[in-house]
């Protein structure tokens, strides 16, 4: 008994290091590229939790490995195993186990990545964007600069946008993968989400700049998408200009 | 829902058929508690000025008499008193026939007031229709225990299929105890 | 059950006929004169309603109790 | 000549719901013209509801059942051929084969509807199939799978296996047993023409306002899935009262095999959390065939009520899948590691908590719904306590196997996999269950994966252990033992091979249900399809491998595993009365090891008799 726990505790810890080790290599150029400090967020959530899931993965994986080489019978074992019914011991660790890891990431990230979200929530936005959604597309509109348009979403880089999405027709969900953030447009409702985009960049370099619908919607759902551009202030306040100036020519 | 073959050696029939019918009837309130929800959800607790209160009230009344006549012909019939049995049997079908009318009357006015393409009127066609078609069945059931017991299928030993139609009338009844004031009353 | 006579069993029934009419117009003069915030008192007045029904009319309890 | 008088129950049922459809969609004519909302649909619906009628009263319940009703003597079926298949009976194990049968049908079907799925994501643009086209495949794969995973264990497994392993003689209503069978055909019937009405492109969770808006085939779609919810309720009904009332004398509830309690604990959801998801369809059914305001925002209606009650019953479904898996899943580890099941009693009271916290953890589908940011907290807290139960399911596994004998037969190592690919889908579960990183991997290909890797993975892998471990049983043959093992191999390396490559994709920002993605995916999505035309093709070996040992299998004793329960206790397959002499049980079923034990003991022969039929 004691020799295969020692084992396993051994082939444990091997395959828990290994895997912590390529978690912690691997996990920064895991993800595409993100653009918004929420999403940076979201991305550090889940690397945390990776790093939760590699000891579990590698305990199961070791037990079963182990006994699988070890415990295996050549063809119909001839007699029965050693009849253990359980083991306070190890339930008592087990229990104690479980309980501490889902403690741990109900609080972090759990709790504490709502919070840093919610925090940013609270923060008076720096630009409001309006989004109505229809089968199968997206009126984008800026209150302020009195623009809108069906075409792209265009974002100041540093600024602090907070999007209220609503729908015209079916569920839609506004979604930006670049931004990792995604709220529902619903119809009969306003749904807000936030953003604080801190790179520049466009959906021709990278298509995870783009506004998605990520909500089946019907047949259109999966073109249901419009590039995004993040560009500096000033960039952002001529491109706002000209759409101003084009909507006061067409009318 | 009768269910009176095969003998078990261990249990007796008339525990089995009960439970099933226990099961059955907290399985159907699932049904209820969600269409409650959905009144609270959708509507909260608005209340349209032209809701008829009174009718509300006459119609609950004759549902819960019918709960008591249903409740006598059971014990008449564990008592083998047929003629008994029968005549309550006969007044629970009477008086649910009223209430499915005094429910028709209500739809009528319904209809000019909050037509089901409103938000109240999709709540309140909803929850009375679901509740009539649970009456309806109750008749049903009722109407075959009338037909079997004037055969003189029923005895004061084996009665099981008058008890499953008035345990299922009672639910039917239970049912309204909720659906009456989340729909009439709260304001 | 079989063992109580007939017209006590009788009796019952009229009494929680009379308490279930009794709360269903506590009900109503509630429903109708309350403006607002009635709707707990409703909630328990129902809860009272339907035990009688559940208890008395459907023997709930028949259900672990042996009889005979 | 034969096969027409052994198909006749059916072909009753289908002149009689054919009459029942020229009444219905009479009356539905009558019922647009008097109200002169002019649509098809009440036609199909009272179409639909008394050709049901029809088809049950001709297929047999009429004649078994219907006519004690009117006072008539009922008729009983005969036949000991296959003809028996084919007919309305009241024998569990005859249900429990039809109900295998017709799911693994089912289940081939909709793997092929993936097949095409993958075949359009190949390449990004359009390959085979157009955007509705894919849509409803889409759809159809996810309902059809669902059916699958809802009632291939509690339908075909529990049916034939929960009463021999109490013990009992048949479950506790026969004729309700039939008929929630038979109510399933119909469903397969409207789900294969939703094509030919337009197809329904809203997915299997039909949400509104969409599926308030779209074409006929919709309204089949709902109608599908409400009359597969009453049979489920049936299901639930019948095996919690069989379980609590007929267990053989001796049976406590501290003996019952583990499978059983995985089956108790489903069926409790089963009763109660499908009546949710019958109201969420009904409230679409109204809201398109009478014109209601459920979810038109300009009346008040909100499409979130019905996400809200769509999940608390859709959510809990998943267990109704995933509890009765895991019940295969321990006792097949128990029997082939020669070792009794590790902390029983806590198993038990894990699948129990899981029960309740089922009912309690809905909301988590709906973070990024726009409902009110204050339930992100509580659902988020109950969701990942479930991990905790979970957790006891783990170790009874891996204690089992500690220490034990194993037996390394095809159903064990399906077993095996099972807690790997199941720990797999756990821990990808948290990832979801927490609100920062799912607001980023909702309706994601990361979705996808996991819940492939908790319902493929885990319960079809199951499934799998169970058809290798319980086909003595039901057949009276044994499978192909090295069939089995290549099938086992190649299913498990492609599966993970293919879902592993959907959590990649996912992070990548794949999202679901689209029929086509922007270029930049295009590798991995060609990679997932090449591995997932693999995986499809090693069902062909078992399908090979059943059809073949069916046939021509060498012929099983009663016990091939000498296993302790009560199934291997008679013969295979058992005779209709399950147990010539009726058992009483002495001990617990597990207690392997330990000298002297005996779970049951045949009943005397003196008491035994007078209970025969």
């Amino acid at each position: 008994m004691n020799r295969h726990a020692l084992i396993v505790l051994l082939l444990w810890l091997l395959l828990a290091v290994v895997g912590e080790f390529l978690v912690v290599r691997l996990a920064p150029g895991m993800f595409p590229v993100v653009a918004a400090e929420e999403g940076e967020i979201v991305d550090n959530a889940f690397t945390f939790l990776m790093i939760l899931a590699v000891p579990v993965l590698a305990f199961v994986l070791a037990t079963l490995l182990y006994s699988l080489a070890s415990f295996r019978s050549r063809g119909t074992p001839s007699q029965d195993g050693p009849p253990i019914h359980t083991n306070r011991p190890v339930l008592f660790v087990w229990f104690l186990a479980t309980i501490g890891l889902t403690a741990l990431m109900i609080v972090h990230p759990g709790i504490t990545g709502m919070r840093e979200l919610a925090d940013r929530a609270d923060r008076e936005p720096d630009l409001v964007v309006k989004v109505e959604t229809m089968r199968f597309g997206w009126r984008i509109t800026y209150p302020e600069q009195k623009i809108n348009t069906f075409q792209e979403l265009v974002l100041p880089v540093g600024k602090h946008v907070r999007f209220e999405v609503t729908s015209l027709d079916v569920l839609h969900a506004f979604w930006v993968p670049a931004f990792r953030m995604k709220i529902d447009a619903v119809p009969g409702m306003v749904t807000t989400v936030h953003a604080t985009p801190n790179r520049t960049g466009g959906f021709q370099n990278d298509p995870n700049f783009r506004l998605q619908c990520a909500e089946l919607c019907g047949i259109g759902h999966s073109v249901m998408q419009v590039p995004v551009r993040v560009v500096e202030q000033k960039e952002f306040d001529a491109w706002a200009a000209q759409q101003s100036k084009l909507a006061r020519r067409s009318n | 829902m009768v269910e009176a073959t095969a003998s078990h050696p261990v249990h007796d029939r008339l525990s089995i058929n009960r439970l099933g019918l226990w099961l059955f009837i907290i399985s159907d309130s699932f049904l209820f508690a969600a269409l409650l929800s959905s009144r609270f959800f959708l509507q909260g607790v608005h209340r349209p000025a032209e809701l008829n209160q009174p009718l509300g009230l006459v119609i609950s009344i004759i549902l819960v008499a019918s709960s008591l006549t249903a409740y006598r012909s059971e014990m008449a019939a564990a008592h083998g008193d047929q003629r008994g049995f029968r005549n309550n049997i006969l007044m629970t079908i009477g008086l649910g026939l009223l209430f499915i009318i005094g429910v028709g009357v209500e739809w009528r006015e319904a209809f000019t007031h909050f037509p089901p393409s409103t938000g109240f009127g999709t709540i309140f066609f909803t929850l009375t229709g679901v509740h009539a078609s649970h009456v309806l069945s109750g008749l049903i059931l009722l109407g075959i225990v009338l037909f079997l017991g004037r055969k003189g299928r029923f005895t004061s030993g084996s009665y099981w299929g008058v008890e499953g139609a008035v345990k299922y009338w009672h639910f039917v009844d239970v049912a309204w105890v909720f659906i009456y004031p989340t729909l009439y009353l709260v304001s | 059950m079989h063992r109580t006579e007939l017209p006590s069993k009788m009796r019952l029934g009229f009494i929680v006929f009379g308490v279930l009419i009794v709360i269903e117009i506590i009900e109503y003069v509630l429903g109708v004169n309350m403006k607002g915030g009635a709707w707990p008192l409703l909630a328990v007045l129902a809860v009272i309603g339907a035990w009688p029904i559940v208890q008395y009319f459907m023997h709930f309890t028949q259900l672990w109790r042996r009889e005979e | 000549m034969a096969a027409a008088s052994g198909l006749k129950p059916i072909l009753k049922g289908l002149s009689f719901a054919l009459v029942g459809l020229l009444i219905g969609a009479g009356l539905g004519l009558l019922f647009t013209s008097l109200t002169n909302r002019p649509s098809t649909e009440p036609v199909i619906v009272l179409g639909y509801v008394f050709a049901l009628l029809g088809w049950l009263l001709g297929v047999g319940l009429w004649d078994a059942w219907g006519r004690e009703w009117v006072g008539l003597p009922v008729q009983g079926e005969a036949g000991h051929d296959w003809r028996r298949f084919f007919r309305f009976t009241t024998d569990h194990k005859i249900i429990g084969v039809q109900y295998l049968v017709t799911f693994v049908v089912v289940m081939l079907l909709a793997g092929i509807a993936s097949v095409l799925m993958r075949v359009e994501l190949m390449a990004p643009g359009k390959n085979i199939l157009g955007p509705n086209e894919f849509n409803t495949t889409m759809s159809l794969h996810g309902i059809m799978m669902i059916a699958v995973a809802v009632a291939t264990i509690i339908g075909g497994f529990a049916n034939f296996l929960l009463p021999l392993m109490i013990g009992a003689d048949d479950v506790a209503f026969p004729r309700i047993n039939a008929l929630s069978y038979w109510i399933i055909p119909p469903v397969a019937v409207l789900l294969l023409l939703t094509p030919f009405f337009g197809g329904f492109d809203s997915g299997w969770t039909a949400y509104p306002p969409l599926s308030v808006i779209n074409a006929h085939g919709q309204l089949l779609f709902l109608l599908a899935f409400l009359t597969f919810g009453v049979s489920s309720i049936l299901g639930g009904l019948n095996f919690l009262t069989t379980i609590i009332k007929l267990r053989a004398p001796g049976m406590t509830w501290g003996r019952l095999p583990i499978f059983v309690w995985s089956i108790f604990a489903a069926a409790l959801i089963s009763l109660t959390a499908t009546q949710f998801v019958a109201y969420g369809l009904l409230m679409i059914i109204l809201d398109r065939v009478v014109g209601m305001s459920f979810f038109r925002a300009s009346e008040g209606g909100n499409p979130l009520l019905y996400e809200h009650i769509f999940w608390f019953y859709s959510h809990p479904a998943v267990y109704i899948m995933i509890l009765p898996a895991f019940g295969i899943a321990l006792e097949v580890l128990t029997h082939f590691s020669r070792k009794p099941l590790f902390a029983y009693k806590w198993v038990v009271g894990a699948f129990l908590g899981i029960v309740g916290l089922s009912f309690i953890v809905w909301a988590h589908h709906l973070y990024t719904s726009g409902m009110p940011n204050s339930l992100h907290i509580p659902f988020m807290v109950t969701t990942e306590l479930i991990s905790i139960p979970t957790g006891v399911v783990f170790l009874a596994a891996l204690g089992t196997i500690w220490m034990g004998r194993l037996w390394l037969t095809t159903p064990m190592l399906f077993a095996i996999a099972f807690v790997f690919n199941f720990l797999i889908g756990g821990v990808t579960g948290i990832f979801l269950a927490d609100v920062p990183t799912d607001i980023q991997l909702q309706d994601n290909y990361f979705v996808v994966a996991h819940f492939h890797y908790t319902i493929m993975g885990g319960e079809i892998f199951a499934i799998m252990a169970g058809l290798y471990y319980w086909f003595p049983k039901v057949t009276g043959r044994m499978y192909h033992e090295k069939l089995g093992k290549v099938h086992f191999w190649s299913m498990f390396l492609t599966y993970n091979v293919t879902f592993l490559a959907m959590f990649w994709a996912g992070i990548q920002g794949m999202n679901r249900r689209v029929a086509d993605y922007i270029p930049d995916l295009a590798g991995i999505n060609l990679f997932v399809s090449i591995a997932s035309f693999f995986l499809a093709a090693s069902f062909l070996i078992l399908v090979y491998n059943l059809v073949r040992s069916w046939a021509r299998g060498t012929v099983a004793s009663a016990s091939p595993w000498r296993a302790r329960t009560l199934e291997w206790q008679t013969s295979s397959p058992p005779p209709l009365e399950n147990f010539p002499h009726p058992p009483v049980v002495v001990g617990h079923p597990y207690d392997y090891g330990v000298p002297g034990s005996v779970h049951a003991a045949p009943a005397p022969v003196g008491g035994g008799s007078e209970d025969e039929r």
